[in-house]
């Protein structure tokens, strides 16, 4: 990389971060789907969500066939509504992906906040918001999410809500013992002396810090975030099936799988399983560059 | 077996007079059968002792054995096995002879059923009119079941055994299907059943019946065996041994037949069909099934939840209200493609809300033509030239494909100007919302053996005093059509109750008070080598299967 | 040095490299000493310098990306550079011992003491079990630690550190090793446990007849213990000789330097003598004489690699050294 | 330790108290279970009536409140649509999920830590970075998806397992059992090694990351050092530090594994407790949705206690602590 030579901090990151092969291709392939998810209304052959765009009778063509109008070529075949598969999954993409950012997001921003101030305040508070966060960490995340769902029914919104139930958990307790580590340093005292304003030394002084750790946790997150959505998806608790998300497509297809009907199953599951394996990569490269000592998954 | 008393009798069948004397022929063709899978049966014991032996993957859970609790389609598949009932139904859905070797009406609100003489129980005891009666009074015992048999008995007011072999029932007012209420109801032994709890059934300790199996094991959400019952009184199963295996997801169930753990599956992925058929190693049976899918549409004037302009603002007329949109929905929909593509084939398009072939059936009614152009200009007529917005409504996973039904009929109203929009939900909530009246246009699926019965269910008006319309969502009301299934319900001719069930079907489907899209074919796919009838009701009888 | 006994240790240009992203480093560049039996030989330097990296070499405990890419390390007049890996193992802990920094981490907090003294024995010698916790016992007992059949099945985090760093050299002397290399084994323990374990090392290694090497930062405890010493500097020796005549006349700038820096050596009230600059890793040091940034008597030639001179038994690396008129 | 114990506990009788709440509510928004259990040819009078039985007519706080009063006495209802008591209906199908749980946290540990160990030893190599590309495609792979291809290929391509369901069970004190005959161990194989999949990944991962920090340490050096062989530096001296952070994860995992296995039991048809979960959301089951939660729950405050004792007994350093 150009930027090995200079010295600040981002380019040493950058330069570590890059120094790996596959960590670079996950990261191209990241930025691809994420491009082509983002652009999918641009780029998409087909509106698959417009229903006056499919047409029943061009259900379950193979790949490469053409639409009986003949204007379009489905290159990655139709699923049983006739949908263009390859806009489907587009389409699919941008919403697994929406998904994944918009809950862990969301969560991060809620377990951040829970967990500064469980750090920053101590006494009742704390105990109070790790207390709750403890109890949650011993539910397995799919436990909780199918209560939630089941309870609350399948939508965009609920699955979001129930993604970041089952996640601010870890950023509260990463960002808490953080600030529990920053709070006891001299300069945290010494920027209380000055009489800085507890939310400046918050923003200013304990934020950067925890930041690293929960990058990576977050990474990690929004790729479980995606298969879990999926999985929650198959066992019916996910997304209206008007506007599949990959692992609903995935599941479409999953009856067909047995009889040969293959591709509306197989290409939704690679796009799924790219992204997922593309997000860990990064993470996992992430974990290695911003703090070696960060162990486990 | 004897020959039915003829005189004042008259057989009962779901095709009342048409086919007068099929008690008769049952018997004569059964026989034969029998004769023909006993040979079968003891050519495959001889090459391989396994032969005798019966694996079936079922698709829904058995949640309980006790033959009384719970009226839902797998717990009375499974009782099938081991239980008989007075009146039997036959692949095609007619009524025949069971427990009860006839059946007549002493006067019009009294019943009279003639028990078959020297049916053994499981143990041994023979079958009178006591456990008949018996039978009869205790579904309303079970007060925890929350889908008794209720329904089934609270016809009748009086009961008596006039003679260990014959039973008279009596209801308050003349009722003509009663024969098929008791196509419902299993004969359990007195003696085995009166002091038993739910759990002694599904113990298998109460589990004492008449019927072509016995009990052997159950393992909850796993399997069911039975074995045969040798003293059965319609003839000695093929198999030693049945074993139900339940596998809900189709995709496994499907991978367990191909991969040889069972012999035969029920309700095949329509996925599948196509492949299944063109494999010499694999037998398909489809049979058109009872269930016909259909729409219900609010018809109520005022504001629909689920409709509104183009623009997403809520309508304040409700245009489902006019007929004319109603038909131009039902113009809209091309069945004929729907069955091919979305059904694979495993659908007939439909008319009638009752399958062809069962009683009430109306062939008068002809399937709506696709007509797109037909269906906007009767659109501009009702003044809605530019369609409006809407959403449908369907259940996820409890009729064949109906997530994909509800989708591709979303297409076929959007190309006439409704824009349309889908939402599919898990029958938990969607029961219970489409009961509220919480949906505009809402999925159903419906199997009954009777027109007359379906009829007053789903779009008799709805009155809680009566019972009827306890299903019409849309809450369609027409007093002539009212009138009609009444005097259907209340005639014990059999004819002419069939002639007033098909004229209320007649109105109430001009009116389009439900739009039929079709009837959903049953299907089961088994190892080559065996056969299966196919029947109407869905059910999966292992008695029934038969090696070639 | 003292060439009338035969050198249990000898090592000749030794070289030991690592491979990184920017480069070949040379963590030991052109190192040659010798240890004789029963002698003690301090390895002097900053941290950095490699004087850990001679010890590991020595070991045969270089792990890629470093290497050991020149020179000669022979035990008893045995080649051990370019030795089998098996060969290497069976030297290891038997005839060659070596003790590290940390009593915290050297000993495996998860397993008891005997199993990790026993192993040492039964990983060379063909004993029972029995046999083998009879010697860690004694072994334990040589080194000072009171009821050591008791002890035998603690854990390490039940002693404490300077216990542990003897549990570490009773380890190190089961096998009676002709070599002992220690890694500043006495850093991180207070001033007493320092002092007492130095005495004992020097008493148990005159008894055995083993020969030490003792690298450390430390120039008092060099002066108390060793025989000869050898200073360090960014990969290379910079001066070696008997321990009167290295700390007493100084020649190179650098060692003349740190024995300034050393408090007890400073009069009273006078500043401490304080090297300039960084001291600097074997990959930043600059050609030629490597101490020639930091160094006050630093001139052009400098730049081009130092010769060594040696004068009775006493060798430097310097173009300018020091001299006693020079003080 | 006795507080503790019963800081724990009352914390446990609380997540249950908000947890029942919880479905109460739930249940109580979604929908009426006698919409969907109730005999379709059934009238509004039987309806009424039915709902009154179950005492679904009542106010929900009453309903609440009867609840508890039962579950105190140790009754946590019928179920609706197995007219079972539901605790009992769960219990009947508790083996079988711990049998698959147990089966897939056995296969994590024996396949997972021996490739961690290796891709740890050589993690340059092209073996170690095969295992870890491989690892992370254990996290990403969907299970359901993994599970049909298992079947797929191994039950219906080559016919050597069977496709679904649980196999031939033999009672061990009153508990069956399936992985002690032929026929159960191989239908247990595809489900466990598929509810396994994502374990292995994560002890692969585990045990690596804890191998090379392991391979780090001073105490490695100096076991080296002792002139130890390899085989014993890794078998002993890296194993046994690495295993501590692995079995508590693991274990911890273990409550993982026990809700996943709804998804493998839904594909392999294995009668467990999750596919009677899933089943009972549909109909509403409430007794049964409770009581589940309820044992898991309970499961995973053993659990819990179960990894602080397997903890202590791996660290010595914990047990001391303990002891004073």
């Amino acid at each position: 990389m150009t930027v090995a030579t200079s010295d600040t901090p981002l380019a040493r990151f950058l330069h570590a971060y890059f120094s790996s092969r596959i960590a670079v291709i996950a990261t191209l392939v990241l930025l691809l789907l994420t491009l082509a998810a983002i652009c999918a209304p641009l780029i998409a052959p087909q509106n698959p969500y417009d229903l006056t765009k499919l047409d029943i009778m061009d259900s379950r063509l193979e790949p490469g066939k053409v639409s009986s109008d003949g204007k379009l070529v489905y290159l990655m075949g139709t699923d049983e509504q006739g949908r263009d598969m390859l806009s489907a999954i587009l389409y699919g993409l941008r919403i697994s992906i929406a998904v994944g950012f918009a809950s862990t997001a969301a969560a991060l921003a809620i377990g951040l906040a829970l967990g500064m101030v469980a750090g920053y305040a101590g006494g009742r508070i704390e105990s109070l918001i790790m207390r709750v966060a403890d109890i949650q960490l011993s539910f397995p995340p799919i436990l909780i999410a199918l209560v939630l769902l089941a309870l609350s029914g399948p939508g965009v919104g609920k699955i979001i809500i129930a993604l970041i139930a089952v996640q601010w958990a870890y950023y509260a307790r990463t960002a808490r013992s953080a600030a529990l580590v920053e709070r006891g340093k001299e300069y945290m005292e010494a920027a209380a002396g000055l009489g800085l304003s507890p939310l400046r030394i918050v923003l200013r002084h304990l934020l950067p810090n925890c930041l690293p750790p929960l990058i990576v946790i977050a990474a990690l997150q929004v790729a479980s975030a995606i298969s879990l959505e999926a999985t929650l998806s198959f066992l019916g608790l996910g997304l209206p099936v008007t506007e599949p998300s990959l692992g609903l497509l995935i599941s479409n297809g999953f009856q067909y799988l047995l009889s040969g009907t293959y591709w509306i199953s197989f290409y939704p599951g690679l796009a799924l399983l790219l992204t997922v394996a593309a997000i860990n990569l990064v993470a996992d490269q992430l974990r290695d560059v911003l703090n070696p000592r960060l162990q486990g998954i | 077996m004897r020959k039915p008393e003829s005189g004042a009798t008259y057989i009962i069948t779901g095709f009342g007079a048409r086919a007068p004397h099929i008690s008769g022929n049952f018997m004569h063709k059964t026989a034969r059968n029998l004769r023909i899978a006993l040979f079968a049966a003891g050519l495959l014991a001889m090459s391989a002792a396994a032969a005798a032996d019966l694996k079936i993957g079922l698709s829904a859970d058995v949640s309980s054995l006790d033959p009384h609790y719970l009226n839902i389609a797998p717990n009375i598949n499974l009782s099938s096995h081991l239980f008989d009932t007075l009146v039997l139904v036959d692949p095609n859905g007619k009524l025949v002879p069971g427990l009860a070797t006839s059946w007549r009406t002493v006067d019009d609100t009294t019943w009279e059923f003639k028990l078959r003489r020297g049916v053994k129980f499981h143990d041994g005891s023979e079958l009178t009119a006591d456990d008949v009666l018996f039978s009869l009074e205790r579904p309303a015992t079970l007060t925890a079941s929350p889908g008794p048999f209720t329904s089934y008995t609270r016809q009748i007011v009086d009961k008596k055994a006039v003679d260990p072999y014959t039973v008279q029932l009596k209801t308050a007012t003349p009722y003509g299907p009663l024969p098929l209420d008791m196509s419902s109801i299993f004969i359990v032994s007195k003696k085995a059943a009166q002091n038993a709890a739910t759990e002694d059934f599904n113990s298998g300790r109460a589990l004492v019946g008449t019927g072509p199996f016995k009990f052997a094991s159950f393992a909850r959400g796993d399997r069911v065996v039975l074995t045969r019952n040798d003293q059965y009184w319609g003839g000695k199963s093929a198999w030693d041994k049945v074993t139900f295996r339940i596998i809900t997801a189709s995709a496994p169930r499907l991978a367990a037949l191909l991969a040889g753990d069972v012999d035969m599956i029920e309700t095949v992925p329509t996925a599948d069909l196509a492949k299944l058929k063109a494999d010499a190693k694999f037998t398909l049976e489809q049979k058109i099934s009872w269930r016909t899918i259909f729409w219900h549409v609010d018809q109520q004037a005022h504001r629909s939840p689920f409709v509104t302009d183009k623009a997403g603002k809520p309508l304040d007329k409700n245009p489902l209200a006019d007929v004319r949109v109603r038909q131009a929905m039902s113009k809209a929909i091309d069945r004929k493609a729907m069955a091919a593509r979305t059904m694979e084939g495993l659908a007939l398009p439909a008319s009638n809300i009752v399958s062809p072939g069962i009683f009430g059936y109306n062939d008068a009614l002809k399937v709506e033509a696709y007509d797109p152009d037909g269906a906007k200009k009767l659109l501009a007529e009702a003044g809605y030239p530019d369609g409006f917005g809407l959403t449908l409504h369907g259940p996820n996973n409890r009729y064949i494909n109906d997530e994909r039904i509800v989708q591709t009929v979303a297409q076929f109203f959007s190309r006439i100007g409704i824009q349309t929009k889908v939402q599919t939900l898990p029958l938990s909530v969607y029961f219970s919302k489409a009961r509220a009246g919480e949906f505009s246009v809402a999925l159903l699926g419906w199997g009954t053996l009777a027109g007359d019965f379906g009829l007053r269910t789903l779009v008799g008006t709805p009155n809680p005093d009566t019972g009827w319309g306890t299903w019409n969502w849309g809450r369609y009301s027409n007093p002539q059509v009212d009138a009609l299934v009444k005097s259907a319900l209340s005639s014990v001719d059999q004819v002419k109750r069939e002639g007033y069930a098909k004229q209320a079907a007649a109105l109430a489907l001009k009116e389009e008070a439900v739009i039929p899209l079709h009837h959903q074919y049953a299907s089961w796919a088994m190892r080559r080598g065996l056969s299966y009838p196919g029947r109407v009701d869905e059910f999966t009888f292992a008695h029934q299967v038969r090696p070639q | 040095m003292d060439s009338a006994r035969e050198p249990v240790l000898e090592v000749r240009n030794l070289r030991t490299e690592f491979a990184t992203s920017a480069g070949v480093v040379k963590a030991v560049d052109d190192v040659s000493f010798s240890v004789a039996r029963g002698q003690i030989m301090g390895l002097v330097g900053e941290s950095g310098s490699g004087k850990s990296m001679t010890g590991y070499s020595i070991m045969g405990l270089i792990d890629p990306p470093g290497r050991v890419a020149g020179g000669s390390i022979r035990l008893n007049g045995r080649e051990l550079v370019g030795l089998a890996p098996e060969a290497m193992r069976q030297l290891r802990g038997e005839r060659i011992a070596m003790i590290f920094q940390d009593p915290m981490m050297t000993l495996n907090p998860v397993l008891r003491i005997d199993t990790q003294m026993m192993e040492a024995v039964l990983a060379h010698h063909a004993v029972g079990r029995r046999r083998a916790r009879e010697m860690a016992r004694d072994a334990l007992a040589r080194v000072g630690i009171p009821a050591p059949e008791e002890r035998l099945s603690a854990y390490p985090h039940q002693f404490s550190g300077g216990m542990r760093q003897r549990v570490a050299i009773a380890i190190a002397l089961l096998n009676k090793p002709d070599l002992i290399i220690c890694d500043e084994p006495t850093t991180a323990l207070d001033v007493t446990t320092q002092n007492q374990i130095l005495y004992e090392m020097q008493t148990l290694c005159r008894e055995s007849g083993s020969a030490l090497v003792w690298i450390t930062h430390d120039l008092a405890v060099v002066a108390g213990l060793a025989d000869t010493v050898a200073v360090m500097y960014a990969g290379q020796l910079v001066e070696q000789g008997s321990v009167r005549q290295v700390l007493e006349q100084p020649r190179h700038p650098y060692t003349r330097a740190l024995i300034a820096s050393v408090p007890s050596r400073n009069p009273r009230g006078r500043p401490l003598a304080q090297i300039t600059g960084m001291a600097p890793s074997a990959l930043t040091a600059p050609s030629g004489c490597r101490f020639r940034d930091r160094c006050p008597r630093a001139t052009n030639i400098c730049a081009t690699s130092p010769p060594v001179d040696a004068e009775d038994g006493h060798d430097w690396r310097c173009f300018h050294p020091v001299f006693e008129e020079d003080r | 330790m006795i507080t503790f114990l019963i800081r724990r506990l009352l914390q446990s009788i609380l997540v249950l108290l908000v947890m029942s709440l919880l479905v109460f509510l739930g249940v109580y928004a979604i929908g009426n279970p006698v919409d969907i259990l109730i005999s379709p040819d059934a009238n509004q009078a039987e309806r009424a009536r039915i709902i009154a039985a179950f005492g679904l007519d009542q106010p929900l706080w009453q309903q609440y409140l009867l609840f508890l009063r039962n579950a105190a006495a140790g009754n946590l209802g019928r179920s609706f649509a197995f007219a079972t008591p539901a605790l009992g209906l769960i219990l009947e199908r508790f083996p079988a999920t711990m049998e698959l749980a147990v089966s897939a946290m056995l296969l994590s540990v024996l396949l997972g830590i021996p490739l961690g160990l290796f891709a740890g030893l050589r993690p340059k190599g092209l073996a170690g970075k095969t295992i870890m590309t491989a690892s992370i495609l254990g996290f990403s792979l969907p299970t359901f998806w993994v599970g049909l291809m298992l079947i797929m290929v191994f039950a219906v391509k080559l016919g050597w397992l069977p496709s679904s369901g649980r196999g031939a069970t033999v009672n061990v004190l009153g508990v069956p059992l399936s992985f002690l005959t032929r026929d159960g161990l191989e239908h247990l194989l595809l489900p466990a090694f598929n509810l396994a999949l994502f374990n292995i990944a994560l002890v692969i991962r585990l045990t690596r990351a804890g191998t090379q920090e392991a391979l780090q340490q001073e105490y490695v050096r100096f076991a080296r050092a002792k002139g130890l062989r390899n085989g014993r530096i890794i078998g002993v001296h890296v194993l046994k530090n690495i295993l501590i952070p692995i079995v508590t994860v693991i274990a911890l995992q273990f409550g993982s594994l026990i809700a996943f296995a709804i998804v493998t039991e839904t594909v392999f048809a294995w009668p467990g407790m999750g596919k009677l979960i899933i089943d009972s959301i549909r109909v509403l089951d409430r007794p049964v949705i409770v009581a589940y939660l309820m044992l898991i729950v309970t499961l995973f405050i053993v659990i819990n206690l179960v990894v602080d004792v397997l903890y202590s007994l791996l660290d010595p350093r914990v047990r001391l602590a303990e002891a004073k």
